[in-house]
């Protein structure tokens, strides 16, 4: 874990309600593996407060990438900054995720929602660099949710993707993609990011075919280094359901210790 | 050479500046980012006697310079934290206060009693202020009589220095820190956090899983700053600055406004070398200042009210 | 079309968005930014019954997301006010609620006397919680007897509805809230500023002539939302919420904790229009939720707090 | 008073500490006169609250600028907004300048302190169009705090400099060169704005010599527009001293009506 105060902006590029800022940081950018995050500090006063949990969505030798939705005060503003401004972040931050597995050449599926996509690409671009058989699942509302489809297209990903709206990819949701995947072929592992009531139907089914699986999860974060207690949720631990730190323990947990939210 | 540090009487610190209880977890978190030996000090998180599971979650919500937060003290327990941290805690050279819960009186004593005469911890910190355990807010710091009880109770049961940390949500905070004095506490710290609440107004529901929490940060700083000016006028005890401090010049404006130290929270979220940069701070006013004891600069206050004038 | 209407019981509002004491002048300030004929109504700053200087100046200090004042209600005095003001803004057709101050009880009544049976004036505030005026920043509503003796004394001397406003400098808000209740108070606003301090840290001096000062703008707004739902929540009584009220989003929570009104204050001085900005958000709010009467949603808090599961 | 939420900058130049900002205001620039001074939102977001309050520095048709120092985290802010961004301002807005009167062809001194500068240009400019023999005293710590002469200078105005450490001009206050001027001339009329102390000197100057005058005051505002009360001074009032609002009264009064603060 570092600060790097001033990280430089070195392009930047926006995308209906989507921004991605790549910065120069030497310090931070080597240390860096798919799942884990960087607190981003939005601007140097005291309003917004608190740092922005991010998660690292690229690296290219000493430069990072961050792709994210503008959902508020803070991503907006972020969102406005310009190529050559600087940023303050610190990281890289939390336990990402594991896979440096051996899959035994069968497929890995790779499972994302909206901006839930963001550490996936990363993700999936390590396990191409390690010639695993990537199949990449991508779902949103509509097209407009599915902002990395273009670039991951042309990067010759396999990509499958369904909208809500039916506007691009079969009409439905990404579990239902999956069932119908796991018809013909059982993957290695399945790695998702996404909403979390999407997170928790694609667990359950992943769980039913006998899938195992990693989740990156997302939680209001005070301080993104296990300080504060304010990101737990409930997480089995040595088959005990307990509170546990997101940013330290996690983001990223098997499906199998996440105890999912009721639904409302 | 400027000479930093801070005699409280029953304890002497390297510099005023002390990590809060709650936003520095137990110390060792840190260590990646600063070198604790700097400090003047730190606080830990709050201890119950048993572990404790905390407030469901959502724990946080940021507000306009502000966070509330309703952690519900999460813990490992005292005995824990004696077997398992406190010993990798005796290497950094800095003073270790421990911030002591209870559901009661007697827990307090029992929390107090485990850790009484144990090497390398210079101060107890008494938590009888948290406004987010009981779901309307009540701690025992919000009433003179339970402030008086359980600081009386706890001294009985240790002979370590006791430090009692008060409640901002009262109508008269110098009350309270006349019972706290008499009771036997050694000094006071002020404040803890302000019950406060925040809601989803789509959802028609509380944004804390516990409803209500306490409000820190930087919009907070002009009511403490107020509190522990009031204290420092009426009382004669070492005061601990708390409240929003995020710069070297918030923390000296707390002493000047009679604290004799102060106590960073929140700031060490945003930046973890909070507490290291706002010694650097301090130090470097007192140079431009011609200010060579930075304890000189304690309830430095004028108070020349402008008379209106003609 | 949404109802945007509130019936406080004593006073009908066309909606529920009135401009807060002190921040709105006398009304007319206001007309050349905005039609005074679109707002719930104003409350003029606080009257005393002769002029008054106010305190010496500097009067406010910026703070994170807030705004000290120590303003110590300079004002032209009640007389003065019912020959010139009061006949301009008979003009408008909006509730006109008068903010009533006094040394002690006596004045309070004698103003409220003054007042009473005249034309255009929907209902008395009694101010009851300035915190700038003592040194100490002591007031009525800080202790639940001088509060209840206050309000009954102006409602013996009156016929106009009665809404006292209280102070957040306190432990139990809801105790004062009863007592004000219970002495007669037709309604209460809730909340008056916060006591703070802010100083010069070069000079070693207080920022405001005052010395202290009341706290308002953004930063308030969670401990002010806490405080109007502890009230609610305790009390059946027309509850005014008050409190860092910058857009239609901060007045609707207000609402779903439990006001049934709103005043704004410091935002008027950012954004002279910024009570009719917030009626229209308001109105807008409504639309997109389906909801026909924004009274339906006074009190729809849901305190369903998450037990934590397994 | 008209309030343009979204006053376009159309140029921006820094110096030093000064910064000045011209904008397009249609909607304000027309009522403008000097002495009045606009209210300034510094960001959209809720920090800084209060709006800044600025003096109006020029006005070229629809066309207004600003002039100020850097002296803390708002004129900072509003420093590094750029060409095309907008500024919220409100104004214009206080009692400017009487600068409509029968000078009887005697000159008249403008008298400038620092960044107390910025209203006075637009005055000089505004007497100089009604053909007014305007000379203009200028002082500062050191040439660094007299941003605009080489502006004025350049412009034809009558300019006579000091510097406290005598890195431009003469060395002294700007009291020093009006009492080497009162001797030969009396002016028909003085305007002055600059630091307290130095307006206060002024002023005794000036009225031990018989000399008219009017100053524009500074004082922490609340809302500018005479709501609040936040910003009195004491003025004298039909002889009487009273707290009078500086936004709504002044910010410019006469000098003999100003009761100046005791030195500390
Ligand atoms: C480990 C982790 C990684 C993340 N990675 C990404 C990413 O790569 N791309 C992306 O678009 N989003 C990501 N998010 C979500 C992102 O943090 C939020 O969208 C963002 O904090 C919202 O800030 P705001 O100021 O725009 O919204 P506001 O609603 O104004 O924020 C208010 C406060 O709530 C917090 N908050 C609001 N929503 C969330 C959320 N969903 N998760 C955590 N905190 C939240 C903010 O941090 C802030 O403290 C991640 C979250 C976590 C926990
Ligand atoms: C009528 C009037 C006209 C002015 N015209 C100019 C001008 O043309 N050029 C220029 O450089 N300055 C001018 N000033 C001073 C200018 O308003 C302050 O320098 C500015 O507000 C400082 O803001 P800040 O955020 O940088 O400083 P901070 O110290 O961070 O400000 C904190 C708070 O104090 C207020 N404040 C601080 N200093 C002053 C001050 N001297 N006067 C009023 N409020 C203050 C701020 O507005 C803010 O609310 C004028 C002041 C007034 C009253
Ligand atoms: C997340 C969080 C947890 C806290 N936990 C504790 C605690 O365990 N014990 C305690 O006495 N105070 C606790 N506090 C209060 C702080 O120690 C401090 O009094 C308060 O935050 C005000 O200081 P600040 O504005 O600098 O944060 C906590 C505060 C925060 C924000
Ligand atoms: C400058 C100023 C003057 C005020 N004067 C009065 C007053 O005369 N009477 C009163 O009851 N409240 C007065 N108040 C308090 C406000 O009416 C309001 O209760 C408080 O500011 C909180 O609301 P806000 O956060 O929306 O400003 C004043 C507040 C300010 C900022
Ligand atoms: S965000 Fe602070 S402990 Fe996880
Ligand atoms: S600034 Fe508000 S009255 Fe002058």
């Amino acid at each position: 874990m570092f600060t790097d105060k001033e990280a430089r902006i070195v392009k930047k590029t926006l995308q209906n309600d989507f921004a991605a800022l790549t910065m120069e940081s030497p310090a931070i950018a080597p240390h860096c593996f798919p799942g884990q995050f960087l607190m981003v500090r939005v601007l140097p006063q005291q309003y917004p407060l608190l740092r922005r949990p991010l998660s690292i969505h690229d690296r290219i030798q000493s430069r990072l990438s961050l792709f994210f939705k503008i959902t508020g005060e803070g991503t907006a503003l972020l969102a406005r900054k310009n190529e050559g401004d600087t940023v303050d972040i610190l990281g890289p931050l939390g336990r990402g995720f594991t896979f440096d597995r051996n899959f035994k050449a069968k497929p890995v599926y790779v499972v994302g929602g909206g901006r839930g996509i963001a550490p996936l690409y990363f993700l999936a671009g390590e396990l191409k660099k390690r010639r695993v058989h990537v199949r990449i699942f991508y779902g949103g509302k509509n097209s407009k949710e599915l902002p990395l489809l273009a670039k991951m297209r042309s990067e010759g990903f396999n990509l499958d993707c369904s909208t809500e709206d039916g506007s691009y990819g079969i009409q439905g949701m990404v579990t239902d993609l999956l069932k119908k995947s796991f018809k013909s072929e059982l993957p290695a592992f399945l790695y998702a990011c996404g909403p979390e009531a999407m997170m928790k139907n694609v667990y359950i089914l992943a769980s039913e075919h006998g899938v195992s699986s990693e989740f990156s999860l997302e939680s209001i974060m005070g301080c993104g280094i296990g300080a504060c207690w304010g990101c737990v949720k409930r997480i089995r631990k040595d088959g005990i359901g307990t509170w546990v730190k997101i940013c330290e323990d996690g983001p990223v947990f098997p499906g199998q210790d996440i105890i999912w939210e009721k639904n409302d | 050479m400027i000479d930093l540090s801070i005699d409280l009487g029953f304890l002497k610190l390297k510099n005023p500046v002390l990590a809060a209880s709650g936003t520095f977890g137990y110390g060792l978190e840190f260590a990646p980012y600063i070198d604790l030996n700097k400090l003047g000090g730190f606080v830990v998180k709050g201890l119950y006697f048993n572990a404790r599971e905390g407030n469901p979650p959502p724990r946080l919500v940021e507000t306009p310079a502000g966070l509330i937060n309703a952690i519900g003290l999460q813990g490992i327990g005292v005995k824990k934290f004696t077997n398992e941290i406190l010993p990798r805690l005796l290497e950094f050279r800095t003073a270790l206060i421990i911030n002591v819960c209870g559901d009661d009186e007697e827990e307090y004593a029992r929390v107090a009693e485990h850790l009484d005469g144990r090497k390398g911890i210079s101060a107890l910190e008494l938590n009888i202020s948290c406004p987010n355990l009981k779901q309307d807010g009540r701690c025992p710091a919000m009433d003179p009589d339970s402030t008086y009880r359980v600081v009386k109770r706890v001294k009985n049961a240790t002979s370590t220095p006791l430090i009692t940390k008060l409640s901002p949500n009262v109508t008269d905070i110098t009350a309270i820190a006349i019972s706290a004095h008499e009771a036997g506490s050694h000094a006071l710290s002020l404040v803890n956090t302000f019950l406060a609440l925040a809601i989803s107004l789509e959802d028609r529901k509380p944004k804390l899983g516990n409803v209500f929490g306490g409000l820190s940060g930087p919009c907070i700083k002009p009511l403490a700053l107020r509190m522990v000016y009031q204290t420092s006028s009426r009382l004669d005890i070492p005061l601990i600055g708390i409240g929003g401090i995020s710069s070297g010049r918030d923390a000296l404006e707390f002493m000047v406004c009679g604290a004799k130290a102060v106590q960073v929270g929140t700031a060490n979220f945003i930046n973890p070398d909070a507490t290291v940069a706002i010694i650097a701070e301090i130090e470097e006013f007192c140079r431009q200042e011609g200010i060579s004891r930075v304890e000189d600069i304690v309830g430095t206050l004028k108070e020349t009210v402008k008379k209106s004038r003609l």
